[in-house]
Order: structure tokens, then C-alpha cells, then sequence
């Protein structure tokens, strides 16, 4: 079975684009990946059809944890999960850990080949070392 | 200020007057332009407590739906909204479109193709229990469920919807607000009208506005 | 007096601006408001001149609040701290809170005219809402 | 494996040959051809249990240190360390920057111009004092301070501070890491050294390499 992926949700398009790229460098390859930030229109916000596209892009069978940054993307991307079918539903989890920080960790984590269950765990236990 | 009392609905059967296409191309258009003509406003608003793009956001989710008023206006009533709501949750970008696009998709849910008033006051109480769920938020929050409780009551028992939605927008004004941005400014949030009150009740007298004429 | 400055260093140049649009949205042209990221040679780190440059730019009278991401940065930042006179020492703090939402919590503390010690709080304080 | 007693040291006075201008330059330029030659091996070390970028940091670092070989090594020992560490803090761009700049920084703080034996692991320690307070770290986290450590040890007891370096950097494999972004891999940091373990191996070597010809 693949890791589990990782989808990193801000309200600023670069945000999310760079926090990827610090991903990228802990993990390389190993863990499915995708991003997305900015409103329908690309200025700041967040836009449930991007986030049904980073989770389709990240999807694997162990599930995937969403990182996001304030309300807005919160609530959308519970939108979005609502919107999976069932079977996606239950595999998929936000993580309540700061966006930057807990991918990082959420995304090292993953490339153990931990659990959804341990990967935001860890994401959660985030506290700056 | 018009009284509800007085409007075309059947006292007798407590149904207003069947929504047909000509009525729902009537609110889905009254709904748009009321967000256009108040985006600055709006947008001001959310300035003052907030990040200022309410007036865009919804303006944006507004421009989809009279983009494609044809097809939301031909579907009968309860899928009609569901399709408004999903537009609204695709398109606004900001919290306020999963919260509204919750609320219209509810209404979609709950409501029959040719309502009467209880079954009005039932699935707006339905859409606001969601919306809360969507919102993990409550009533006293500083919020636009302080706009829709109102109206909801003011539904339930027939008194003027519009005048309702007025006062409680501007009862947000002392307001502390708990959730969305607002919250960030703690007790700065005080002295302002929350914005997503405001355009809750542009809507409510919109929709208000063509029924009563209808 | 002004308002609190706020510096956000990034190991990424796009985590940084975006951070800093973000609360420039909040808080507009009210707060004093400098980024930093990428290392010497603009690579996904941070830099110790950057950093002194950003604290320059954001400099008030009233302090300025730092946030960082990750490891480096912080240790970046508390280097950069040191480097400077002890008056402006005294006046700067490195926020134990995340980038993103710290610094949209901490310039929006800033912006009502808090002090240093209270925009440090209110950031370090944060849980997502 | 050459025996550290038998270096150039006159044994009545505990001091080392003088420290001088060739042999500052000779220092640099040995430093920086050791990062040189193994940024790929650092960097894959630090692709292990890290970002992958400590090579291509210290590489970095040594560049403009090798740049400005011929001022650094003008300076009075002491001076040209701060230099040194300087240059590492301001170019390095990762958590080993500070540190090791920090690292030279002191013993330029500490040493004098003409050092003795005493003086310099008086120094070397008061250095490593300096890593831990700006790493908040210490002995036994799986770092550069698990091969600094040791390598102090060997200096105060006259033993070859290379192999203790080497022998360090190897017993670095085993340990948990519990700071910078090794510690972010948890149990998975364990069976792999450390990076700034090897780089500080490779540097201790240089140093010893140059002083035992010198
Ligand atoms: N958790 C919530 N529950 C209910 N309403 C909310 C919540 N969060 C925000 N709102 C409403 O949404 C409005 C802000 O909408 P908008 O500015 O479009 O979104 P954003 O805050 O993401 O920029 C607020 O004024 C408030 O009425
Ligand atoms: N807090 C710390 N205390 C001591 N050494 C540390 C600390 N953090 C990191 N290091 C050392 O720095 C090395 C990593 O350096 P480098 O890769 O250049 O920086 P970064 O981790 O910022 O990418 C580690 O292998 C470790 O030896
Ligand atoms: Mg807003
Ligand atoms: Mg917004
Ligand atoms: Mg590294
Ligand atoms: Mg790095």
C-alpha cells in the first residue's frame, strides 16, 4: 500500500506552492502530494473544487491528511470531503496543526508508511522544536 | 414598512403563492443584484473586522448563479436551491460560501416543490441547524446566524422577515465576535456590523421584495 | 507610538510573501510588515542578512514580533537578534507560534495597538478557530 | 594512524608551533576543499534524516570563506576565527550555520593570539558551551556536538582528536535524534549518522591534517 498523501490547503496560492516545495525537500517522492491556495478567482481564499483537485491528485488507498490554514479553508475543505463518496470519506482527515509546520511533520510522518491515524497524530502534536 | 400579514398568501391554507419559474428567475436576480449593488459595502464591513473580500466573495458565488439563471430558474424549487447552494460553495472562496451554500442546499433538501408557510419555517430551521453544524458556531457569535435566527423566528410567527433581519443585523454591532476572522480582533470586533449579517439581510429583502410583489 | 512590527521568516521565499499578503489583507498598511525566506542563494533556508534586513524595514519604536517555521530559522533569527544593538535587542521577540497563522494573529494584535509582549501572547495563544 | 603526541608540540611548554599567516591560509583552504570534496556525501546524509541540503549549506559556507582566504588569513588568529564564524553565519543558510558559526565565533573570543595546548581546549570548550546554549541542545541528541564532544575530550587528554572524530561521527548511527530535522523522523533517525556529525568529522581531520604538517 502507498503512504498516505498529503494536501496542504491555504488561502494564499504561494503559501501553499512553497510549503510544498519544504515538503518536498523532507520527503522527496515517497508521499503523494498536492497543493492548492487562492480563491475561484486566484486571489486569497480558498476554492472547494481546487480541494476536490489536490485530493484526487494525493488520493491512495492508506487515505489522505489536509493541512490548512485559517476558517475559511477549514470549512471548504470540509465542504469538499462531504462532496467524496462514502468510501473516500471515511480515509480522509484534516489535521488540526498549523499548515506549514504540520505538513512538514504530517508529510515525514507519512513517509514511514505510518497510518491516517498516526500521521495526524503527529501533524497534532506539533509543538516548534 | 409593509406588513407580511397583508401579503398574497392564503390565510385560510397558511401557503403563499406557488414559486414558479418566472418567481424563482424573479429571486435569483433580485439576490444578484442585491449583492452587486452592496459589494462595497460588504467588502467595507470585512474590512473593518475582517480580511475585506465579503462584497467579492459573494459577489462572485452571485455571478455564477445569474450566469446560469436559466438552468437554476427551470428546476422546480427544492432542486433549484441545491443547485444555487452548490454554485455558492464552488464559487464564493470565503467561509461564507460553504456557510450559505449550506444554508440553500438544506432549504433544497427540506423544502416540497410547492411549499406552504409551516413547511417555510420548518426547513429554515432545518438550514440554520446546518449551517451551525457547517460553522461549528452558534447564535451570540457575532455571525450571520444572528441575521437568520431572526428570520426564522420572525417566519414562525408571522411577523415582517425584512424589518427582522434589519434589527438583528444591526444588534451585531455590539456584538463580540467568537467565530471567522472577527474573532481575531477580540474585543475590537465590538462597534461593528458583522458583514456576513449584512448580507444575510440584503438577501432576506430580496427575497421578501419579489414575493411580496409576486 | 506605532504599531508593533511583524517579520516573517520562511525557509521558503513563497511561504514569506504569501504569509505576508495574507496579513496584509488583515491589517492593511496599519502594521509595519517585513519578509524573509529562501537561504543566501534564494535555495528553500533562511538568511542571517535577510533576516536583519526584514528587522530594519519593520522597525518601530514599539518592537517588532518575529515569526519563523522551522529549526533553522528560529536559530537564523536568535543569531540575527544578537547581531543587533542591545537597545533594538530588547525590543524583539521570536514568536513560539506558527508562521502562517501566527502572523495573521499577531499583526491583527499589532494593529489595535498592543503591546510587544501582548501580540507575542495573543500569537503564541493561538489554536485554530 | 598518526599519534598526536608525536606532532610538532614542544612538550616542556604544552604550546603548538605558532599559528601563522601560511598557515591560516592553509587551514581555510584545507576546510574548504574538505566540504568541497564531500558536499554529495553530506548532502546524502542529510537526504537520509533531514532536507538534503547540509553539503550544498557548507559548500556555501566555505565559498565565501575561500573568497576572502586572503583576508582572513591577514588577521591575528583570533580575529580571523570571528571572521571565519562570521562568514558561516551569514552564508551557511541552515541550522549548522549559526552553529558553527557560533563554534569558531567563540574560539576566536577565546583564544589568544599565540595559543597553548590549555588554551585551546580551554577554548574548545567554552566553543561547544556556546553550540549548546544557541542549538538549545546538548550531548547525545544525535548532532554535531555528539562529535565536538569527544573531540574536546581527545584534545584535553593528548590523544588523536581525528579518530575520536571519526569514532564519534560513527557512534552517531545508533542514536535517537531529538534535535533539528532528524528529530522530525523519530525511531526512522536511528541507523544513520548524523550529518553535521560527518561534517564536523571532515573538519576536525582538515585541521589536524594541516597542524601535523605544519
Ligand atoms: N464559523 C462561522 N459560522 C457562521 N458564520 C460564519 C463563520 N465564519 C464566518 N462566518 C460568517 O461569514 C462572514 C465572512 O464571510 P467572508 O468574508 O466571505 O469569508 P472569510 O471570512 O473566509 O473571508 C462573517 O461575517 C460571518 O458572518
Ligand atoms: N539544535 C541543534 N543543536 C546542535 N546541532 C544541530 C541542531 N540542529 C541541527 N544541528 C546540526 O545541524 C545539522 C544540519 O545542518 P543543515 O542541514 O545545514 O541545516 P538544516 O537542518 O537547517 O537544513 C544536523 O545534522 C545537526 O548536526
Ligand atoms: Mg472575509
Ligand atoms: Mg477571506
Ligand atoms: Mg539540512
Ligand atoms: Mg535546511
Amino acid at each position: 500500500m502507498s503512504n498516505v498523501g498529503i494536501v496542504i490547503v491555504s488561502h494564499s496560492a504561494d503559501v501553499a506552492r512553497g510549503t510544498a516545495d519544504m515538503v518536498r525537500q523532507m520527503v522527496g517522492g515517497e508521499v503523494p502530494l498536492a497543493f492548492c491556495g487562492g480563491d475561484p478567482d486566484g486571489g486569497l481564499g480558498t476554492s472547494v473544487e481546487a480541494i476536490l483537485g489536490a485530493i484526487d491528485a494525493a488520493w491512495t488507498d492508506a487515505g489522505v491528511a489536509i493541512l490548512v490554514d485559517l476558517g475559511g479553508a477549514e470549512t471548504n475543505s470540509e465542504m469538499a470531503i462531504e462532496m467524496l463518496d462514502a468510501d473516500r470519506r471515511d480515509r480522509i482527515v484534516i489535521c488540526n496543526a498549523p499548515v506549514v509546520e504540520g505538513a512538514v511533520m504530517a508529510a515525514t510522518e507519512a513517509s514511514g508508511g505510518s497510518s491516517l491515524d498516526a500521521v495526524k497524530q503527529t501533524a497534532e502534536e506539533l509543538s516548534q522544536t | 414598512m409593509p406588513q407580511p400579514e397583508t401579503r398574497t398568501d392564503t390565510a385560510t391554507t397558511g401557503a403563499p403563492a406557488a414559486i414558479d419559474e418566472p418567481t424563482r428567475r424573479a429571486l435569483i436576480e433580485a439576490l444578484a443584484q442585491a449583492m452587486f449593488a452592496h459589494a462595497d459595502e460588504l467588502t467595507a464591513l470585512d474590512q473593518a473586522i475582517g480580511d475585506g473580500d465579503h462584497g467579492l466573495n459573494m459577489k462572485r458565488g452571485f455571478e455564477a448563479a445569474l450566469a446560469d439563471v436559466d438552468g437554476l430558474a427551470a428546476k422546480p424549487l427544492p432542486d433549484g436551491l441545491k443547485a444555487m447552494g452548490m454554485t455558492l460553495v464552488m464559487k464564493v472562496g470565503g467561509a461564507s460560501g460553504p456557510l450559505y451554500g449550506t444554508l440553500f442546499m438544506t432549504l433544497g433538501k427540506a423544502l416540497p416543490v410547492e411549499p406552504d408557510r409551516a413547511n417555510l419555517v420548518a426547513a429554515f430551521g432545518a438550514a440554520i441547524d446546518a449551517v451551525k453544524a457547517r460553522g461549528k458556531s452558534d447564535f451570540g457569535q457575532k455571525t450571520m446566524l444572528d441575521v437568520l435566527g431572526p428570520v426564522h423566528e420572525a417566519l414562525a410567527e408571522g411577523s415582517d422577515p425584512k424589518a427582522a433581519a434589519d434589527n438583528a443585523a444591526e444588534a451585531t454591532i455590539p456584538m463580540l465576535a467568537t467565530r471567522g476572522r472577527a474573532s481575531f480582533l477580540g474585543e475590537r470586533s465590538i462597534g461593528h456590523m458583522d458583514p456576513g449579517a449584512r448580507s444575510s439581510a440584503l438577501m432576506v429583502a430580496a427575497i421578501a421584495d419579489v414575493l411580496e410583489q409576486g
